[in-house]
């Protein structure tokens, strides 16, 4: 990107700039597709701010100029759309489920959700606050177990961190992170998984100036876009 | 009573002064203002809260300890060796301050970590550091270290050898000469520093959740537990900055010597 | 303790070298930036000069240069301790507690040491400024109390520069009567600016001039028969320096300065001083035939009171003369006269 | 050349120091270890590494000059006047140390937000801060301003007013005073002061990220981005780290004057 | 430029009044610890008194406590240099840069400024020391700095701490030439213990003792008539103090010395005092009988040689004589001799 003043320099000039704001699980895929979109529209540069999508939703409402969001859940969607900061209804392009992760080797010897409530594993999830914490627990619940966690992380990535370090036997993340990992850590899948789906809602936001190019941003997501999400491991839209 | 005077203050500084007074104190008051107080005393009764609380202030005076203990030290050998050497450490006792605490944490995870350089070989030994309060409080340490060792050796530089060259000369020994005069000399500066040093580990965050982790009760500092509440009820993460501001003001507060910082 | 001392500090232009019996007390004498400070710094440990020795009996407290293996030991386990020119009471200590330090810090045991703490207070005079913080007190009183504070440390060797300096005229002959018991079987070495220090306290003193030691003696000797410029100044004596002829000296000016011979006489031709005191010297309108055989034409530079007489300067020349001749004479600075002195007023002897 | 001679440290206080030194160097030198070196080049090339250092450096000069330019007189208020309300004033200033640095970057929106405090009036005026480059180095300045005060306030109280007294004796004003005697004789402390608030700005994340967020060239520093590298690419994310230490160390390195900090 | 000063710091115990009046200078007398630089303080703004006036023409320096409203000029405003005890020279500039600072503050160009430096350094022969650092001078150097520094700010009111501290028998008397060039049309208060410094500098001299004036005068009155205790001692001179009979004053334990009454004479039984020179004192071992009416019981305390004499020290008391006679009499401290002087040579006047 260029070092533009502010946060977005939009007008008639040789530059039009597109501000997407999308939740951090979807790094790769939406900086894959930001060249793409570059390459498709001579002219414009797209910027990508990414973070917890509780932390987007706070900066928009605070007037941070964005053009699209991204969300990784529905409940940060509804946020914005209480907010009356969307523009239009949300499409769903994306979906994820959990998977144990566990460090290279598998050295607790995990094999399925129920090993984890073993008194020598060192588990750590997210915390109930965030998304993959609350979809940990409601995964737990349904199977009938009582996780007991030595740590709540703050983010997937922090979780991410702890098992690849080996200080954790094992941990609960989205399939897509463990992907995007490679093979700093290995993916234990497990059934009950399915029952939590974990949705990711796109939608533009009010009053951006570059309308056209946003939803030009959310054609490219929900349609060539699909390929690149599928590789990082993401699940096809329910609907 | 005689007093007295003080050279007056350029009197055009007190308006930059003011202004950076309000800077800092402006935004704090109006995130108070925001608070529904209504709830406020049930939101920091909390059981999470008071763990938080005690887990905080304990770990915090921890560390400050060890930060006295192992700063002085440092602070000293800095200040009046002349080696050459001393110049590459002085710069590099300043590393925990522009890491990014997270990256500080991960630092720490690959020494202490199960497999660290140490960390592997304290395993053996049956030692497990993370996710323990222990990580806790080296975590707080290994990020307010450098503001001991920085603010004490300014001072020590400051205040010169003169009175130290005196004392040795009247037959105290090296140890004597610390204990008795060159520290009792910069006390405003050992104070300073050391605050410093308890106000940073007590808004440690970044390297604890790397780190330690975040459990009630063993690693879960307020910090941690603010960040937690702040995604699910932003005005309770306020609520408990706002005890956190006061309780590091009253700790502050007390413990600093007179005419000190 | 004797202790021996050679010392060579190339940046401040300090090469010197002299001796302190056991007991002895030696007074550094010289102009301001002689190096007298330079060298107690380091006979204390204070400054490690470029080269040289210090010998305390059979210790070596400080060797570097050329000579023999370097050695160094720590200030603090010298035993020398020093009083600086600046009193330097440590400012978070009481009164008390500052002159207690040493002994506290050579092991003494807390009441041993408040009471030697009282003892040097009281003989200093200022044992009712025990309970002051040294920012509480005067001039002249952080003298005393820095005074006692060094002879409290109870040093094997006691280093004192200008220890009379600040203080009043009643406090200063008790102080260095004092010194003068205190420091009577002590090694000590002393720098002041005043010849009754020197007289009183000093068996032997060293003359130190840019750096050099330019004359030492026993204090009688050197006071009596001056062979340096600053040593006859200090003494009150006038000092004309050149080559000695028959019966006098020859200044590089061609004027020569008759008088008495000492015994030996100095070679002739050699570097030879011709001493006189003032009050020997008569103060001429115009050059006076008769006895006197010498007379040197000089200008006033200043006239200043002596008690009953005035002591006229002219350069490193002075004479006294009575009030009613100074207005007889019509003196004032710039007048040209002369000086007329007896030669048999007039020691001569070698340099 | 014949040198005053220190009065020599207490040998066993090296123990210690040695401790210190290595418990802060370690970790990031096993970190070091860690790294690809083969990718190094490549990772610490790229656009978003450069824009971040350039955006870094730039904001990290910014709001240090901001913190001498208020700092210094309100450091130098507090260090001199004596009035009591300046004792709550001083503990008020120590705020943004214990604040967790996102709770400090909530109270910088509730100020200069879109509808904070002040941010009301600024935006009616057609001023946005928020998400700004001057929203990062207000976020900067914010968390570090206290660095260079607290430093600079225990040199003022070490250094204490004889040269001053002795200046304003000989006829020069207040202001010549500060300038010309206070401010050289701290010179040390005034030095580590700023070198404290360089490296905190340079390794400001909470505070940014909520007040300023984390756009391209426009407010993702340095530590913002190797928060994000950490998402996709912890290697990338450690790499980054070790070009920011080894700028914080150049930099300090470069601008310290000598014999201070 | 007239000064009139009236000062109360309770917390020192100081109570002290005086004039000095345009292009006077006054010396300030005392013991150490008597309020002398505590008075200075006050006069250069540096110390807010609890109550008391500073008046510099008609301009009100400080005032408050009781009398009229509390007025406060800032010191750097007052134009009174203060030189303290300590030389205090900025650490951080040259010397050169050190006396430039005076002229530079007030308003003088850079180059003007250092022109005038460079002629005060010359003025107290420091002139090759200009482009030192301060931390590289000797104690004396730094000291004629610190007077250069003074002097160059050239300011209304000079306020002099023992300028002529820590400086060499050489320089001494040079400096003190330069200071009464300079002092003679200035307004100066100075602080001196030393009696030549007061003789050639000050026009009056102002006695305190315990932070009361306890006297003053014209120099010449109080040195050779002084009424204190602390002035007698100062001008060299024995003052016995009691009440006045018809020819001369009592002593409290009932000792009468005799002497000539001034011109007017005491009342009888009022306070007064006998002073006579220590020269005119001879030293007995026996009370002697015939003409000198004076005799004074004594222990002997001190002896000091004073030039071919001898100073003979029994408390506050002294006598000068020759060698011989100690010799012969056996002058010892702790000896108990008898003090006596003719009447004649005893001035009694009121106190
Ligand atoms: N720290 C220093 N660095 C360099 N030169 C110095 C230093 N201290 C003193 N000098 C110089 O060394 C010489 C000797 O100084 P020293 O202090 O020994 O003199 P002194 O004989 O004590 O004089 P005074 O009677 O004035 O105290 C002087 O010319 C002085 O200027
Ligand atoms: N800062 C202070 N606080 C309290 N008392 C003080 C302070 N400074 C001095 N004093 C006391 O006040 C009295 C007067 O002190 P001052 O310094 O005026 O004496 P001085 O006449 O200058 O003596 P000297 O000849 O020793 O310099 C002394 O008894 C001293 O102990
Ligand atoms: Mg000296
Ligand atoms: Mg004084």
């Amino acid at each position: 990107g260029d070092d533009g003043g502010s946060g977005s320099g939009k007008g008639g000039d040789s530059t039009r700039t597109l501000t997407v704001f999308a939740a951090a699980s979807l790094t790769k895929t939406f900086e894959e597709m930001e060249k793409e979109f570059e390459d498709a529209h001579a002219g414009v540069d797209v910027k990508l701010s990414f973070g917890g999508s509780s932390d987007l939703v706070a900066q928009i409402a605070e007037g941070a100029e964005a053009d699209v969001f991204a969300s990784a859940d529905t409940a940060n969607m509804d946020k914005l759309v209480t907010g009356e900061l969307a523009a239009g209804d949300p499409s769903e392009f994306a979906t994820n489920t959990l998977t144990i992760v566990v460090p290279p080797g598998n050295p607790a010897g995990i094999t399925s959700l129920a090993d984890l409530t073993g008194t020598d594993v060192n588990l750590v999830l997210c915390q109930p606050e965030v998304p993959c914490g609350s979809a940990s627990l409601k995964v737990a619940e349904t199977a009938g177990l009582t996780l007991a966690p030595v740590s709540e992380e703050q983010s997937v990535t922090d979780v991410l961190a702890k098992v690849e370090s080996g200080e954790a036997d094992a941990g609960l993340v989205y399939v897509t992170d463990v992907t995007a990992a490679g093979d700093r850590v290995e993916g234990v899948a497990f059934p009950e998984a399915a029952d939590v789906v974990n949705r990711y809602p796109i939608v533009a936001v009010e009053g951006s100036a570059e309308a056209g190019l946003a939803q030009e941003w959310i054609d490219l997501v929900l349609g060539d876009g699909q390929a690149i999400l599928h590789e990082a491991g993401f699940g096809a839209p329910a609907a | 009573m005689a007093r007295t005077r003080h050279v007056g203050l350029p009197r055009w500084l007190f308006a930059p002064a003011l202004l950076a007074g309000v800077f800092v104190v402006l935004p704090v008051a109006s995130m108070a203002t925001r608070i529904a107080w209504g709830e406020f005393p049930t939101l920091v009764t909390s059981e999470a809260a008071g763990s938080a609380l005690v887990l905080s202030l304990k770990t915090s005076t921890a560390s400050t300890l060890l930060c006295l203990l192992f700063g002085i030290p440092l602070a000293a050998v800095l200040a009046r060796s002349e080696a050459r050497w001393l110049g590459v450490l002085r710069s590099l006792v300043l590393l925990p301050l522009v890491l990014p605490p997270v990256v500080g944490g991960i630092a720490l995870l690959s020494t202490f970590g199960r497999q660290g350089l140490l960390g592997e070989h304290l395993e053996t030994l049956g030692i497990r550091i993370a996710f323990s309060s222990i990580a806790v409080v080296l975590a707080q340490t290994f990020v307010s270290l450098p503001f001991l060792v920085v603010s004490l050796e300014g001072a020590l530089r400051t205040a010169g050898e003169r009175y130290d060259v005196v004392a040795a000369s009247l037959g105290a020994r090296p140890t004597t000469v610390l204990r008795r005069v060159t520290l009792p000399l910069v006390l405003p500066g050992l104070a300073s520093g050391a605050v410093l040093a308890f106000a940073r580990s007590l808004g440690e965050f970044g390297a604890t959740i790397t780190f330690a982790g975040s459990l009630e009760g063993t690693t879960r500092t307020l910090p941690l537990l603010i960040y937690n509440l702040r995604v699910t009820d932003a005005d309770a993460a306020v609520a408990m900055s706002l005890v956190l501001v006061v309780v590091a003001v009253l700790v502050i507060g007390l413990v600093r010597p007179r005419g000190a910082l | 303790m004797t202790a021996r001392v050679e010392v060579v500090v190339a940046e401040r232009g300090v090469d010197v070298a002299f001796e302190v019996a056991e007991g002895e007390t030696v007074a550094l004498l010289g102009p301001n930036g002689a190096g007298k400070s330079t060298t107690l710094a380091v006979l204390g440990g204070l400054l490690r000069p470029d080269a040289g020795r210090v010998v305390l009996d059979d210790t070596v407290l400080t060797s570097c240069g050329p000579t023999g293996p370097p050695r160094w030991v720590a200030p603090h386990a010298r035993r020398t301790a020093l009083l600086a020119q600046d009193p330097l009471l440590f400012p978070h200590l009481s009164v008390l507690e500052n002159v207690a330090f040493g002994p506290r810090s050579t092991g003494s045991g807390r009441r041993e040491a408040r009471a030697a703490a009282e003892h040097w207070l009281a003989e200093v005079d200022a044992g009712e400024l025990a309970d002051r913080r040294p920012a509480q007190l005067s001039g002249g009183q952080a003298q005393r109390v820095a005074v006692a504070r060094a002879l409290a440390a109870e040093p094997r060797l006691l280093l004192l520069d200008e220890p009379m300096a600040a203080l009043d005229v009643a406090v200063a002959p008790a102080l260095r009567t004092l010194l003068r018991r205190v420091l009577a079987d002590r090694t000590t070495v002393i720098v002041t600016h005043h010849v009754l220090d020197a007289l009183l306290l000093a068996d032997r003193v060293v003359v130190i001039d840019g750096g050099r030691v330019v004359e030492q003696g026993t204090t009688g000797d050197v006071l009596a028969r001056p062979r340096s410029a600053f040593a006859a100044r200090f003494a009150g004596l006038n000092l004309v320096a050149g080559d000695a002829t028959h019966d006098g000296v020859r200044r590089p000016d061609g004027v020569t300065v008759h008088g008495t011979p000492g015994d030996p006489p100095p070679v002739e031709g050699a570097a030879a001083v011709a001493v006189f005191r003032p009050s020997a010297v008569a103060v001429h309108r115009e050059p006076p035939g008769g006895s006197p055989r010498n007379a040197l034409p000089v200008v006033v530079t200043e006239l200043e009171p002596l008690g009953d007489l005035v002591r006229v300067r002219a350069g490193d020349l002075a004479a006294d003369v009575t009030v009613a001749s100074v207005a007889e004479l019509g003196l004032v600075p710039g007048a040209a006269v002369t000086f007329v002195v007896k030669a048999t007023e007039v020691d001569v002897y070698s340099r």
